[in-house]
């Protein structure tokens, strides 16, 4: 085995142990992405993996690759460099819900429209966790936090819903409760071609005392084995339907089809034509 | 006053009249018959409506700015006549199409002295070539004539532009040039013209190019390879330029939703090794300044332009002034430094934008470059750059063999630490915007802060001694010394000849860097002078604010306008005698 | 009638010339938003018109109300200051398709859930029209624009589609050349609770040759008459299905149940207690 | 060192160890018991693990700083210890519950003179109590036996705080304290302790509140009546004071999707009529600048408290710094002014989030207000304010009998321009970033840009006689003059007290509007000393640089620190001494 890779997921992890509180669920996500890269055989020599500010946003401190923690909602921004820079990297952005839906929610459309050549991870525990127990984006109305001491007054989003009609490409929801699925869930998101999304639902047990894992295991189910993850309609349909009580986990849609952010670069390299200083200055010259 | 030799033509009319466009033919003809040429244009911010304004200045040498005003000023309607007519002096020539394009013999009133040449564009395009939006063909057509443009060269430019359009739309203007030619031929033969350029052989190879372009052809020639942006006047160019060339190096140009995206992947970028940018406008440069400040504390290389505008707020994004020093030098929260270069002129666009860039790899530091919307819009002659002969600095790499433990932020006796980026084997680090230990984990402990605190400002203390950073135009007995940044160099330069050739001594200093100021330079030319004078367009007087917290033991004197237009070379040197 | 209400829809007019080129598709909104306003008997003194920057941004200087013209990709966060510090304030506000789904975008998922209570109206140019002539979020891939040169690389957004699956509770579509129609949806759109979205197709013959008046009139059609203004994922899938060539004007989605921000935050008030100072200074007595 | 009257009992250990919940119930008994109170804590910038910290100092006088250290120190973990214990001097106490809580009898390395008193606190919690984490009461109750805490003071509060929970809490809580009490008058009873306190009666009507509340309720005060925010680190508490209570007046308060939504909503609340205001950190404030030109441009009157953060970029988000000065008075693009105001202490939040508004609503203009997050933190004990006394201003608004034709930027005297806000009749008018004469219309000539640029600057240019924005604590015969902002101030005050006690003369100028600096009574303070000594906490001397721009004829010597943590008086002290 070349260097950088290795056998078992455990061997991926940093000597930095993780800041999360016991019960937090982004330890699920960081077990499950540890087996998926070694299910990939990833090396951490050519992967990148960027974050935002959060606890969920400590995530790349914890496992060997390069990464690279920027500032609050600007995960993207970054990661998007990162690719262009080099297209030969493996590079996965990861997030919390508030960081990529509230102040980073600005850049998710257009990394999906583009069909940037990336993953993103965003553990949603519907809380601002870092910063003690604010509401955030997924906070589920009239809930009591400290920012709304009379009750959340805000209708939550919906990040599947919303990255769907963005136009990502892949996407997918997990359940930190369910590590065993979404190791396969991150193992087809990072081979997927173009931006690929996956919801992570990740309670956050010491400021969000009303979506617990024990609420979220009554709620999860497979997505039906009928789901038709080529209809993006039905997938947004799903999405928003929430009148089951239900929460579907795995592949909501998928297209291999269009074309991704660096398949596009590429064709227009082809027709800027070869470069040539004297010529440039041609047209520069009276 | 200028040069004898100098020749400035101004263009005024509403903007869309083909004023811009007829001003670049007339800018490049100068330019083909080898004068040195130096254009200055401003739009109106609105789409529709509002004055436009082209200005072709000519000479046999070095043009240094916009210069005195103009001698020759066409108009293009009433708004332009009345915004310019009493800039005109004795001797000046009013090109004239009547009132509104109407009736010639209704002559405006014009300043004592100045010369009168009816010239119906309007009524020539319209009735004798049936095509009114010719006017502006007719009239460089005129303009070739009576001041000794080669309308040959003209020509050559009109059918280089309008070929791929079609044989009919060339011989259309030439035909509207004959006219234009033809009717000053009738008319005006004899006058005794006092303007006349004269052509001559240049055996240079010289290059006609905005100063947005420059930052462009600059950012190329120092292997820029990532540019990232969104689109704000007067920057944009600059993303047109490395749009349309850096893609053929390889190099990968993207339009992102904000500015914010946009610096955010340009640190990406320099995360995986680029050579990355962003060129914006003030607006721009607000919303990166969070970014800049993650910038400082990974160490990452990079480059922005700010072509600056008038401010605050959306403010006059069309006019010209100098008023982002402070933000480039002091925006941001925390305590920390950064590099910040002006540009004077179009070939220093061309140079600093690749000093720009080795600064930053060199130092592991963001670098911002200081334009302005004036210098970015307008042409200038210069000699065309040699990319053989660029010296091009990279980032100095970790080396396993001599290097030790790889540590990302390893402290060291120059404060530089040896880097490594994504696929380098064995060099996996985190890069946090949270204070860190050598290694890049957080550490919020007062060793780490303090040392690096220090590390971040000391790495860079001697920048000034890496580049040609300033340049000092000492005169002996000199008593005042004129110090600015940015373009109003070029103005200073031009009013210290008008002074020196006035008879009153000065001396001048110019930096290239600002930040920090080049203090050894700036402290040998404070030794020749007793004084100094700081003409900035803007209020505070940025500049002058900065040079005071040297505490330099000299009288500081301030001297600023700002009412969206750059300074008049007269104006300084009307002001250097004052002060001397 | 009282000052500040008018007869007819051009007495709606300030005396500021329209900064806009002949043949700009915005002056359809002005005179169709102006007849409304008649219609409606709107008082000025009472409206705040809120933009962002662009050429579409200028609307409100033309309309005699109050109005604010702030800074670029900012009007909805303005907008909704001014109606929160001023419940009683008819609010609209206006911007481009760059303004609005670029540098704007954080903004609008969020003023959509909250259903916020206001109106907002995006001429969408496909085009940065001000700034003269750069690839927008709407433009059509491979369109060569001044920052495309090789066309543009991006697949467009879709702003109905996007402000649907925010949970806007009205969204409408209406065309430049079809003012009459226009009239009535912006009425309906101010008369509706919270947040209302009108989506205008507004050419610029400017900067973006290929989207014209007339390609538009080919594609423009009302929507059909059994369409269900209160199925969400119909509403959507009709937003994102562009198969039939067909482009649709009317209402796509109405929702008049929800409760507003401006309802919800009136609810709590009642739950805060009343004021007392001095109760206050107890919680901070030793 | 400090008042003799003065106690101050440093408690450390992990985060979540009931560290701060108990350090605030102490601090609580001890106000109740009459005495004066200023605390301090420390955070780690992580949810888990990390070192966190609680010092109550406490007194019969006026307490101005954190002071010097602790006298005692009670460590709940060996990071703890190993932290403070070399802080210890001769005679100080530790407080030892065994290593991590293990046999007591194993003591740690202390400096030669520190007294160790024995607590086994995990050991009675754990088994005595069979709740280990009631370890923090049984800590509680065996201080205020060592220290003369009234313990019925302690139970009142617990009795308050917990009560809601249910007696069975309540009980247990009060049992804790009784094993701790109960331990120490079996094993340390007859031991000399060389501290203590005692209660005093206090006829004034005391609170004992943080300095983010403070903010809250200055604002509330000052009528407030819309607060947007974004949740950030050190001010997020600002936000979730007036959340709770704003509301029960009628105001508004929101939390939006960012930092650039809440300054954007706060300047559409301004537009209104409403007396509007955000709080944020660097970070936040950085990302507002954009807007805050769009602020100053349209003249709004608001309010931001910046509550300040070690930086750069994320920095150390719970450090104490002063570095965003710069950023405040210089940060955004374009030339612009704004009023930038600084708070000492807990009262000054109150008093000066009232200035804010009022200064706001006066000039027609942002105002910022700086704090930092160990004074946005720390609680103190002062003089409940009357909301009857206070005096608030309100924006002149238009009177349509006296002030002519409605002009919404008229040039007037003083460069006010009476305002309108929606909803008044006859006066509807456009609000614009752009660049625009008299009547808000855009206007991009160099006329309207000069006037506008110099009324932006003028009408707030005597803001320093609007108030009390400054005092001079003048010693006769003194040489060197402190000058500091910030709650450095605190820490001045007590070390000019302490060179003064020492027999060094030396006076102190404490601004309290930093910009436009109080330049009429600096002056007058500058007549009576040879220099002056700024000590900050931040690298360049943010402050220090401002005051070289003035030009003030004396030496300025900086004094900076930059670790992470405020400076204590006997630093500053010493310095004094040193420089005299
Ligand atoms: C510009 C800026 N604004 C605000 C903050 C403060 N901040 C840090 S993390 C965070 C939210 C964290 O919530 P989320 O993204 O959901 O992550 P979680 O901690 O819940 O995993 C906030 C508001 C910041 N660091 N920077
Ligand atoms: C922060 C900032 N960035 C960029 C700009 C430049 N700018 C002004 S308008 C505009 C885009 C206009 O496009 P759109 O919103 O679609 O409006 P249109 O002109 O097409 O109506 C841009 C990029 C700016 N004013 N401020
Ligand atoms: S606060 Fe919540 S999100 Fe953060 S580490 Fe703890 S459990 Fe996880
Ligand atoms: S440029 Fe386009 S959008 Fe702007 S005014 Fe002209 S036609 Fe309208
Ligand atoms: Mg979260
Ligand atoms: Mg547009």
């Amino acid at each position: 085995m070349a260097t950088g890779i290795y056998a078992k997921g455990k061997e991926y992890k940093s000597e930095v142990p993780p800041t999360w509180c016991a019960g937090c669920g982004d330890y699920g996500l960081l077990n499950a992405f540890m087996n998926s890269l070694a299910d990939q055989q990833i090396n951490v020599n050519n992967t990148a993996l960027i974050s935002g500010i959060g606890c969920s946003s400590r995530f790349p401190f914890f496992i060997k690759a390069y990464g690279f923690h920027g500032v609050h909602g600007r995960a993207l921004t970054i990661a998007s460099g990162v690719k262009l820079a080099n297209p030969e990297l493996e590079v996965v952005a990861f997030g919390g819900d508030g960081d990529g839906f509230a102040i980073g929610g600005g850049h998710v459309p257009h990394m999906c429209r583009k069909n940037m050549d990336m993953t993103y991870i965003v553990m949603d525990n519907s809380i601002y966790g870092l910063t003690k127990g604010q509401m955030s984006p997924t906070t589920t109305p009239g809930m009591k936090t400290s920012t709304t001491p009379y009750g959340a007054p805000d209708n939550p989003i919906n990040p599947l819903a919303f990255v769907l009609t963005y136009g990502a490409t892949f996407v997918a929801q997990a359940f930190s409760g369910n590590p065993k699925q979404m190791r396969g869930l991150i193992t087809q998101a990072m081979k997927h071609r173009g931006f690929s999304y996956i919801n992570v639902i990740s309670p956050c047990p010491t400021f969000n005392k009303q979506d617990t894992f024990d609420s979220y295991k009554e709620m999860f189910e497979d997505l039906p084995e009928d789901h038709d993850t080529s209809d993006k309609p039905g997938a947004i349909a799903k999405a928003l339907d929430r009148t089951s009580g239900k929460l579907y986990s795995g592949v909501y849609y998928e297209d291999k089809e269009t074309p991704t952010f660096l398949d596009r670069i590429a064709e227009q390299r082809k027709t800027a034509g070869a470069f040539d200083f004297q010529k440039i200055l041609d047209i520069y010259r009276p | 006053m200028g040069h004898k030799s100098d020749l400035c033509i101004r263009i005024g009319g509403e903007g869309g009249e083909g004023i811009i466009s007829s001003g670049d033919i007339l800018a490049q003809a100068a330019a083909k018959a080898g004068l040195e040429v130096l254009t200055f244009k401003t739009f109106p911010a609105e789409i529709r409506g509002g004055y436009a304004m082209y200005q072709i200045r000519m000479s046999s040498e070095k043009i240094l700015s916009e210069g005195d005003g103009f001698q020759v000023l066409v108009v293009f309607n009433k708004e332009a006549l009345d915004n310019n007519i009493n800039k005109l002096k004795a001797g000046n020539v009013l090109i004239w199409d009547g009132p509104e394009g109407g009736d010639i013999n209704e002559l405006p009133e014009v300043p004592e002295g100045v010369i009168v040449y009816n010239l119906p564009m309007s009524k020539l395009a319209k009735v004798d070539l049936g095509v009114y939006r010719s006017k502006n063909m007719v009239c460089m057509g005129a303009l070739s004539e009576l001041f000794n443009i080669p309308v040959d060269r003209l020509k050559e430019i009109i059918n280089n532009r309008f070929g791929k359009k079609g044989q009919d739309i060339v011989d259309l203007n030439y035909k509207a040039l004959q006219l234009g030619i033809d009717y000053v031929k009738e008319n005006h033969q004899g006058i005794s013209n006092p303007y006349n350029v004269v052509a001559q052989e240049q055996n240079k190879d010289v290059i006609i190019m905005s100063g947005n372009d420059a930052v462009g052809l600059g950012a190329l020639m120092a292997g820029c390879n990532f540019f990232a942006c969104y689109p704000i006047t007067p920057a944009t160019e600059i993303a047109y330029w490395v749009a349309k060339h850096l893609v053929k190096k390889g190099g990968t140009v993207v339009q992102t939703e904000d500015e914010i995206s946009s610096i955010g992947a340009v640190v990406g970028a320099s995360f995986a090794g680029a050579k990355a940018m962003t060129g914006t406008s003030g607006p721009g440069l607000s919303l990166m300044t969070e970014i800049l400040g993650l910038g400082v504390m990974v160490e990452a290389p990079l480059v922005i332009c700010d072509v600056q505008r008038g401010g605050p707020s959306t403010g006059l994004p069309t006019k010209h002034e100098q008023s982002d020093l402070f933000l480039a030098c002091y925006g941001g929260h925390g305590d920390f430094p950064r590099i910040v270069l002006s540009a004077e002129n179009v070939a220093d666009c061309v140079d600093l934008t690749i000093h720009a860039f080795n600064l930053a790899e060199h130092y592991q530091t963001p670098v911002i470059l200081l334009t302005d919307g004036s210098l970015g819009f307008r042409t200038e002659t210069f000699e065309a750059p040699d990319i053989n002969k660029v010296k091009v600095v990279n980032r100095k790499m970790y080396n396993p063999d001599t290097d030790g433990e790889f540590l990302r932020y390893k402290f060291t006796e120059d404060n530089i630490s040896p880097t490594a980026i994504p696929g380098m084997e064995g060099c996996a680090h985190m890069q946090t915007g949270l204070e860190h230990n050598e290694k890049g984990s957080p550490n919020y402990g007062p060793v780490f802060h303090t040392k690096n605190t220090e590390k971040r400002f000391n790495k860079i203390a001697n920048a000034e001694d890496f580049f040609e950073s300033s340049h000092s135009d000492i005169e002996e007995g000199a008593t005042v010394g004129v110090v600015t940044w940015g373009s109003t160099q070029g103005s200073v330069r031009e009013a210290v000849q008008q002074a020196r050739e006035a008879g009153v001594k000065v001396s001048a200093f110019y930096p290239k860097l600002v930040w920090p100021f080049p203090m050894k330079a700036f402290n040998e030319f404070l030794k020749t002078v007793d004084k100094i004078l700081v003409p900035e367009v803007n209020y505070q007087g940025q500049l002058a604010e900065i040079i005071k917290t040297k505490e330099i033991g000299k009288e500081i004197i301030k001297y600023n306008i700002y009412g969206g237009l750059p300074f008049e070379p007269q104006e300084i040197a009307k002001k250097i005698k004052e002060v001397q």
